[in-house]
């Protein structure tokens, strides 16, 4: 009851403060978006969301990506250990094999557009990796045996795109000039590659993170909220 | 030169889960003397020519994102890499018995490193909102890393203190940046004013750090992460990890909302240290367990570090000054002397395979060096002299005799006594002679290397004035 | 008063909801839903007061996006955590 | 004998105090028993080096350390050298005495030898090193060494009686130490003025500045009971007839013939006595209690000895008495500052008439013990001879002594303190008679 | 050059030695003990060099600044000197003693390196050049000591272990504070409560002076629950528990004189003797000084355990020290200055025979000592020297204290104070003397209690034995070549000229 208490009293300050506070924002004084304007010729791609993303603030993006990283190699440390876990039979449903034979392609091709459309439209690595990744959990679930193994190849994979990341942004040093600058002529192209290098890594993070979690996922294993 | 010190854990994280097993400890040494050697270089060079700031990308801020490094900054790098590597050496052979746990524990270690020197550079709120996110899941990744009950129950309260707390520091950014339009810290601190918007956002971002700092009443979920880890995750998570929220808050209460802020808000940010003194030192009085205890002593030493804010808001110039000296060397004596106590408390329950106090008999005969490396740590916490942490609560005691803040001064002249209470129950029950346990034997390097630590944060009595000669980079008292 | 304001304000009432579901729920799970509402009402101020002070802005776009993708791995980690103490005997409603 | 002169010239003097306590240091367990003679010697140094002093005409001789202690200054007193020769010639006889009864056996049955010898040197070294003295601090130093060694003889006996007369002995010394002490202290703070010299004032400055004090007379007054208690002084002499007895008749004698006369030498040696101080008038108080003290003990030490069951405490009572007399000749002179060289003279006289004959007496009661038949009777005739000198009849060392200061004082506006005086000779004549009867048949 | 790292290598001997017998291994106890006593060896030629320096006016000052305004400084003065020279003199005895009182123990390892180390915190003490130097080695010292106290590892001892660190700590905690206030408050330069600048109190304005006058007590009481001020000596009797080694070096050296060390240093280097006294706390002191003397003296008298009535003891000694320095004149402060060694010697020939009693033969009883006298001469020989000594019969060292105290006491117009001194040497006397009595005139009563080391060549263990004897013969020393130039006299008087005559 006290903790019910206290959570509305909690709820109701934050609204309260929130409201205050958003109704009273002043004025800001800088203007962002016109500098973004200003410089997205210089970041070599079109988009401005891509821009700030991948050139501006790509710092941001670096620690992010390792954000994920961290995630999945937590995610793997935990996972159970025992008898190594036969792949799944693939199951029987043929409606579920056609599905999956048909949409599996289907889904990757539309990872790949808007990994491409990112450049000038909504849209980038990390959506389309989301749905490599929603593709992987189908097959998955349609008993394809993908990334069930834990070896360096595993590992490999989900690091790569940091890997190409870091290791653009590093060799910029190397040219003398800064940390995650990327050449003129070469930004877009560049930009580009680390995105789809990023796409298949956030894909397979999020499909080991499906494949690796604790327990039986399937309805059989004893699902965790059944009791 | 800045971002050296982002690349090379960053390198090594990577490197360590790709490389084989066997060459994942090999890689430990080379990347923390080179690690260290970055951060030592980068000390001189700002100690030489002065605060520096790097437009990561070339792109500068408020479009992109800068990195500082002033005074403080590289002292707190020097101190994270002393630390990690102490704690790491410790690690190579602490995590022997450890064999699944040790693999992981690397790139974690890693990627931990380099969250915190990127929270230490970072001049942009929401850089210091994504270095918070990788450095929490890194650290829950490392309390959950033993994956029993006990240990993932503490990584999952972990875990979602310090997810809502991000997201709390995350709404006040938003706010910020609705109501000044740019996230980049320089640039904020000549233009926030005191009004409403930003009083909320300051309110929030602080609940959000105060949580995942775990200042009283906010720190029911530190102690059984920190006392359930492992020894070296424990240490750098108290050593370290904690201080880098704390690093934010005061850098939002000093200067980026420093005319936000109100001095009865200080004075509350005061009393909840006062709290977090007497009720960590309750508990670590009351505890059985040894880790728990040191665990609570954490909670307990935050609390000093919130007496910054009282003390130097709303105070002459030359009491805040001491203040926020204090404070910085509050934070380095606790960070070596707490890392020390964890490493050498990790010894001790790994020898005899328990951590029951009551128990803790003949200790001292068969590893005095771990238990003299716990004395010596135990020394600074309790602010005795020749420590560090003496020096810290001095300069906090002047600093509070010059603003006539007499209530400050009582709590932390009365908190040595209750860190004394709770430390010397260890001492007092290690000298018994009855012996109740198998003492296994330990790698002599665990207690060297927490004896090393310890014995810094005693000489950080008598070299007191280097960080904060280096402190003094920054101009004022303000980072 | 725009459309932008609008959000930033059901931003709000769905941070206050979901730290009320937050702090009062005793399930894991719960808390963990909690968590990702409030984070869409963050993100939600977050694009909110910007863009209705001046139009379309990308930077707090961009930072939502980073966002979203810190939130997901968090909440990854947090199930697979979650996941593991529930078979190691846990009580996920402690 | 050029030798000897050039000896005693250049021997200093700490070596013969000195001699007894290297002897002390010699004493072992259990070879004690035949090491008697180390008694008899001990003194030896001292005897012949005073009376070659005496032969070579009484030099200024002195002994200047001043790095030790607080500056040891040690000398021949032209006035006190008949006191340390008479304390000598006690401490040499009754040396032999115990010498003898050592190798006669008579003691034989008796334990801790050792530590008797031990105590008997320590005091024999107190003793004669305090007649030395001229500084403060090593004049208090030998006066305590005295004081707390002779306890090992009052209590050799290990008796009942003899512990609760040590006891009362000890308790009696402490407390003279602390007023001593105190008096000492005050009196050497006013001699040195503030000044700052790790060199303690000598002894003989002590008067003149106790006379000059604005505190003087209870400067006087600490030293003056402090020193009575172990000269016997009525009120503070309580131990006196009860350790006196029980001590071994040897040491019986140097108690109450020597070590007594300590207290007497040291009222000479601080109190403001004598005609050249003339401010020391204004302490009348003082040496009135003295003299009224006096007269107390030399008569009521004689009732109370009269009823006393005990040969010893019959001499140590007429101890009590005859100091009483002192003490009354002390006051006296204090009172009347111009009379003071004489009365000194008489005092000196009468404390070394006192102190040999008193000596005698207690050996006497250890020979009487000792024999049977008509050696006794023999023994107990001569025994007369000491005991009507200490009465004073004509022409005899007594009477010598008395009427020095009777002449003294005819001459002083006493009144009846004169007769009162002269009648003392009857309390000790009582006292004689009870020691004889005491004595009659063994 | 060499000069300012004098005071350095003092203080490295025994830290360094400290650190050396922590980390080597319980078995290598030849090594050790060939280390712990060259290094004490080293420290007293380091110190007598030092000092033979300092009487040639050298000046030996090692500074730096520790936190901005304030300087850690180590300096040896006149003062510093006699209190290094007692400690490093007594600390060779002590060890040599304690190597044989701990012969075969278990944890000599941790014994002597926390031994060294409150050495080491003791030369800090005397070597510390300002108030808050002084502070950290006062702390330094109650935390090496805890080990020390609570060696045993029994029940009692934990007990005592525990009461010693509620008083010492709270006491840190107090002089901590009172040292803050004083820099915060009083002295924001340094310059007040730098030992070696004298004279600058003075010139503060009339309206500090209830603050001074305040901050005073505040110090005095931090200082004075380790120099046992009653009521704040309860620590001291019940911190007996600890070897007799580690008794003798709490009372002689290390803890009590630590605390009227420090209470000289406040009156003379910090307040000045004459502005203390124009500020009236001298009076208040002396009182209390006094009544400590005669409450110890009393509780000693009923205690029935030798070490118990020695801690009692200690309790009255020591506050002669407070007492000599409450003195306005030179004379008492030489008495009170020349007391800090005179009763460190004495006192710990008392606890080395003590602790040879209870080693030898298992006597821990004041009953149970009759008739030791002829089983252990030599050390009853040097019991009965240290006990006059603390009479305060002449010759020995306690007399000598005595003396000046009471003349210093008549200069500065106290005369009251004899009496105390009296009054005090009259119950040390009571309760020595039927000690004395025990050990010399009582025969044996039965066999010992508990005799655990057989009369051979001597009566005890050499390394038992001999260290005693040299203690009380230096005791003995002490006074009778008092006025020789090289004695602790000469030494305080020196101090004195030094203090009295800028």
């Amino acid at each position: 009851m006290i903790r019910v208490l206290g959570a509305a009293l909690a709820a109701i300050i934050t609204l309260l403060g929130l409201t205050l506070a958003l109704w009273f924002a002043p004025a800001t004084q800088v203007n962002l978006p016109q500098q973004v304007e200003l410089n997205i010729d210089a970041s070599g791609i079109a988009h401005p969301i891509t821009a700030v993303l991948l050139n501006f603030r790509s710092y941001d993006t670096l620690l992010e990506v390792a954000v994920v990283l961290v995630a999945v190699v937590a995610g793997l440390a935990l996972r159970e250990r025992g008898p190594r876990v036969t792949p799944h039979e693939r199951s029987a449903d043929p409606m579920l094999q056609a599905l999956t034979r048909r949409l599996l392609p289907l889904l990757v091709l539309t990872g790949v557009y808007v990994l491409w459309a990112g450049s000038y439209a909504p849209g980038g690595a990390f959506q389309a990796g989301a749905l490599v990744a929603a593709a992987g959990v189908l097959a998955r679930l349609a008993g394809y045996d993908i990334a069930s193994r834990v070896d360096r190849l595993l590992r490999l994979g989900l690091a790569l795109g940091f890997i190409l990341f870091l290791t653009v942004a590093v060799s910029a040093m190397f040219g003398g000039r800064p940390f995650l600058n990327y050449p003129d002529e070469w930004a877009g192209s560049l930009i580009f590659l680390i995105e789809a290098v990023l796409t298949f890594s956030i894909g397979l993070t999020l499909l080991s993170l499906f494949v690796h979690a604790p327990g039986d996922a399937s309805p059989q294993g004893g699902g965790d909220y059944g009791r | 030169m800045i971002p050296i010190l982002l690349i090379i854990p960053l390198a090594f994280a990577i490197l360590s889960l790709l490389l084989p097993r066997k060459w994942t400890r090999t890689i430990v040494i080379p990347g923390l003397i080179l690690q260290l050697g970055a951060a030592l270089i980068l000390c001189l060079t700002i100690y030489t020519e002065g605060p520096q700031d790097y437009a990561l990308g070339d792109w500068q801020a408020p479009l992109g994102i800068s990195l500082l490094a002033d005074g403080f900054t590289v002292t707190l790098l020097a101190l994270t890499a002393l630390i990690a590597a102490l704690c790491a050496i410790y690690a190579l052979f602490f995590l022997e018995r450890y064999n699944r746990e040790q693999f992981y524990f690397w790139p974690l270690f890693w990627f931990l490193l380099a969250s915190l020197n990127g929270i230490w550079l970072a001049a942009d709120l929401f850089n210091l909102y994504v270095g918070l996110e990788l450095l929490g899941l890194s650290a829950v990744g490392m309390v959950a890393l033993t994956s029993e009950r006990p240990a993932l129950k503490a990584a999952l309260d972990y875990l979602y203190a310090a997810l809502f707390g991000s997201l709390a520091y995350l709404a006040g950014v938003a706010l910020i940046y609705g109501a000044y339009g740019t996230l980049a810290i320089p640039q904020l601190s000549e233009m926030v004013a005191g009004n409403i918007t930003t009083q909320v956002a300051v309110a929030l971002m602080s609940v959000g750090l105060l949580l995942k700092t775990a200042i009283f009443p906010l720190h029911f979920w530190l102690p059984p992460a920190h006392g359930g880890a492992l020894a070296p995750v424990s240490a750098l998570l108290s050593a370290l990890v904690v201080k880098a929220s704390f690093y934010i808050l005061a850098l939002i209460w000093l200067d980026v909302g420093a005319l936000a802020v109100t001095v009865s808000a200080a004075q509350l940010m005061g009393a909840l240290g006062a709290g977090a003194i007497l009720w960590g030192s309750w508990n670590a009085f009351k505890t059985p367990q040894v880790k728990m205890l040191v665990a609570y002593s954490t909670v307990a030493q935050l609390g000093y570090l919130m007496m910054l804010f009282p003390l130097a808001i709303g105070v002459s110039e030359a009491a805040a000054t001491m203040a926020w000296q204090g404070t910085i060397l509050h934070l380095l004596a606790h960070a070596f002397a707490k890392a020390a106590m964890f490493l050498s408390v990790g010894t001790l329950v790994l020898a005899i395979g328990h951590g029951r106090i009551a128990d803790l008999g003949g200790v001292s005969q068969h590893m005095p060096m771990a238990l003299f490396a716990f004395g010596l740590s135990a020394v600074s916490l309790m602010g005795l002299p020749p420590s560090g942490g003496f020096n810290a609560k001095w300069l906090l005691l002047q600093s509070a005799i010059q603003s006539g803040q007499w209530h400050w001064f009582v709590v932390i002249a009365g908190g040595g006594l209750l860190t004394a209470a709770y430390v010397f129950r260890i001492f007092r029950v290690s000298f018994t002679e009855t012996v109740r346990h198998e003492i296994q034997a330990t790698h002599p390097m665990l207690q060297l290397s927490a004896l090393l630590l310890a014995f810094i944060a005693i000489g950080l009595g008598f070299a007191s004035e280097w960080p904060l000669r280096l402190m003094d980079l920054t101009g004022g008292g303000t980072p | 008063m725009g459309v932008d304001l609008w959000y930033a304000l059901v931003g709000a009432v769905i941070i206050a909801l979901s730290v009320f579901a937050f702090i009062s729920a005793r399930h894991l799970m719960k808390k963990l839903l909690a968590f990702n509402m409030m984070g869409s009402g963050v993100f939600l101020i977050m694009v909110g007061l910007p863009q209705h002070q001046h139009g379309v802005d990308a930077v707090p776009q961009a930072l939502v996006l980073t966002g979203i993708v810190v939130a997901v791995s968090a909440t990854a980690l947090a199930l697979v955590i979650l996941r593991r103490y529930v078979r190691s005997g846990g009580d996920p409603a402690p | 004998m050029s030798l000897l002169m050039y000896l005693v010239h250049t021997t200093p003097i700490p070596l013969l105090v000195l001699f007894p306590l290297l002897l002390a240091l010699c004493v072992r367990a259990d070879t004690a028993r035949r090491r008697g003679w180390m008694l008899i010697i001990a003194p030896l140094p001292m005897l012949l080096g005073v009376l070659f002093w005496y032969c070579y005409g009484q030099p200024e001789t002195f002994t200047e350390v001043p790095w030790l202690m607080l500056g040891l200054h040690w000398r021949f007193d032209t006035v006190l050298t008949p006191i340390l020769l008479m304390s000598t010639v006690l401490w040499f006889a009754a040396g032999l005495y115990v010498w003898y009864s050592l190798r006669s056996g008579t003691g034989a049955d008796e334990p801790h030898i050792g530590r008797y010898l031990r105590c008997w040197l320590l005091t024999l070294t107190g003793n004669l090193g305090l007649l030395v003295a001229a500084d403060i601090a090593s004049f208090y130093t030998l006066f305590a060494l005295m004081t707390f060694a002779a306890y090992g003889l009052v209590i050799h006996d290990q008796t009942k009686r003899a512990l609760f007369a040590g006891k009362i002995y000890i308790i009696m010394a402490v407390l003279g130490e602390g007023l001593l002490f105190s008096g000492l202290i005050w009196g050497a703070a006013q001699a040195a003025g503030g000044a700052l010299t790790p060199v303690a004032p000598l002894i003989h400055e002590l008067p003149l500045a106790i006379a000059n004090s604005d505190y003087g007379m209870y400067i006087a007054l600490l030293l003056f009971l402090g020193f009575g208690v172990k000269a016997g002084l009525a009120g503070l002499h309580w131990w006196l007839p009860l350790a006196h007895p029980v001590a071994p008749t040897p040491a019986s004698a140097v108690l109450s013939g020597a070590m007594i006369k300590a207290g007497l030498v040291g009222w000479l040696l601080t109190l403001p006595l004598g005609g050249d101080l003339e401010s020391a008038a204004n302490m009348e108080l003082v040496p009135t209690i003295a003299v009224l003290l006096g007269l107390i003990g030399a008569y009521g030490a004689a009732v109370l000895g009269v009823f006393s069951k005990k040969a010893k405490t019959v001499l140590a009572y007429s101890s009590v008495s005859q100091m009483g007399m002192i003490t009354m000749m002390v006051g006296t002179g204090w009172l009347y500052p111009h009379a003071w060289p004489a009365i000194l003279a008489a005092v000196i006289a009468f404390a070394v008439h006192h102190g040999l004959n008193k000596g005698l007496l207690f050996f006497g009661v250890g020979w009487l013990k000792a024999l049977h038949g008509r050696a006794r009777w023999v023994v107990l005739v001569l025994l007369l001879i000491p005991a009507l000198n200490l009465i004073g009849v004509p022409f005899t060392s007594g009477e010598y002594a008395k009427d020095l200061f009777k002449d003294v004082i005819s001459g002083l506006p006493v009144g009846l303190f004169y007769a009162l005086f002269t009648y003392g000779a009857l309390a000790t004549t009582a006292l004689m008679i009870r020691y004889f009867y005491l004595q009659r048949r063994p | 050059m060499t000069n300012a790292l004098m005071p350095i290598y003092v203080l490295a001997t025994s830290l360094i030695a400290a650190l050396v017998i922590f980390t080597l291994p319980e078995r290598f106890h030849k090594v050790r003990t060939t280390f712990n006593l060259s290094a004490a060896v080293l420290k007293i030629v380091l110190v007598g060099v030092m000092a033979v320096g300092i009487a040639n006016q050298l000046d030996y000052e090692f500074r730096y600044e520790l936190l901005p305004g304030i300087d850690f400084i180590l300096r040896a003065d006149a003062l510093s000197m006699l209190f290094a020279a007692l400690s490093s003199v007594l600390w060779l005895c002590t060890t040599l003693y304690a190597i044989g009182y701990l012969e075969d123990a278990p944890n000599r390892s941790r014994f002597f390196g926390f031994f060294s180390l409150c050495v080491a915190s003791t030369m800090g003490i005397s070597l510390a050049g300002n108030l808050f130097t002084f502070l950290i080695f006062f702390e330094l010292l109650t935390l090496s000591t805890y080990p020390l106290v609570v060696h045993r590892g029994t029940e009692k001892s934990l007990t005592a272990g525990r009461t010693y660190l509620r008083y010492t700590l709270g006491g840190g905690a107090i002089l901590l504070i009172g040292v803050a206030l004083m820099y915060g408050l009083v002295d924001q330069t340094g310059t007040i409560t730098d030992f070696a600048q004298t004279g600058s109190m003075a010139e503060l304005p009339a309206e500090q002076h209830v603050l001074l006058f305040v901050l005073f007590f505040v110090l005095i009481i931090g200082l004075g629950v380790k120099a046992a001020l009653v009521p704040l000596h309860g620590w001291l009797p019940i911190a007996m528990v600890a070897p007799a080694p580690v008794s003798a070096l709490l009372h002689a050296v290390a803890v009590v004189k630590a605390g009227a060390f420090g209470i000289v240093r406040v009156i003379y280097d910090i307040y000045e003797i004459e502005f203390a006294w124009q500020l009236g706390v001298l009076l208040p002191l002396a009182i209390w000084a006094s009544i400590t003397i005669i409450w110890g003296s009393l509780m000693a008298l009923r205690q029935h355990e030798v070490k118990k009535r020695l801690a009692y003891s200690t309790v009255s000694q020591v506050s002669y020290i407070a007492l000599g320095a409450c003195l306005f004149g030179p004379i008492g402060t030489i008495g009170g200055i020349v007391h800090l060694l005179h009763q460190g010697i004495m006192k710990v020939t008392l606890f080395f025979c003590a602790g040879n009693y209870a080693e030898t033969l298992g006597i821990h009883k004041i009953s149970e000592l009759d008739g030791a006298g002829r089983r252990m001469p030599l050390t009853s020989i040097a019991f009965t020297l240290g006990a006059f000594g603390m009479i305060g019969v002449p010759p020995l060292a306690g007399f000598i204290s005595k003396w000046y105290l009471g003349i210093g006491a008549l200069d500065a117009g106290m005369g009251w104070v004899i009496g105390v001194l009296i009054a005090s040497s009259m119950l040390n006397a009571a309760y020595f003397l039927p000690i004395l009595y025990r050990l010399w005139f009582k025969p044996v009563q039965g066999p010992w209690p508990d005799e655990h080391i057989l009369a051979g060549r001597f009566e005890t263990i050499g390394l038992l034995l001999w260290p005693t004897v040299a203690t009380a013969v230096f005791s003995v020393a002490a006074g009778l070549f008092a006025a020789h130039m090289f004695s602790p006299l000469s030494w305080a008087s020196l101090i004195t000229y030094r203090e009295y005559l800028p």
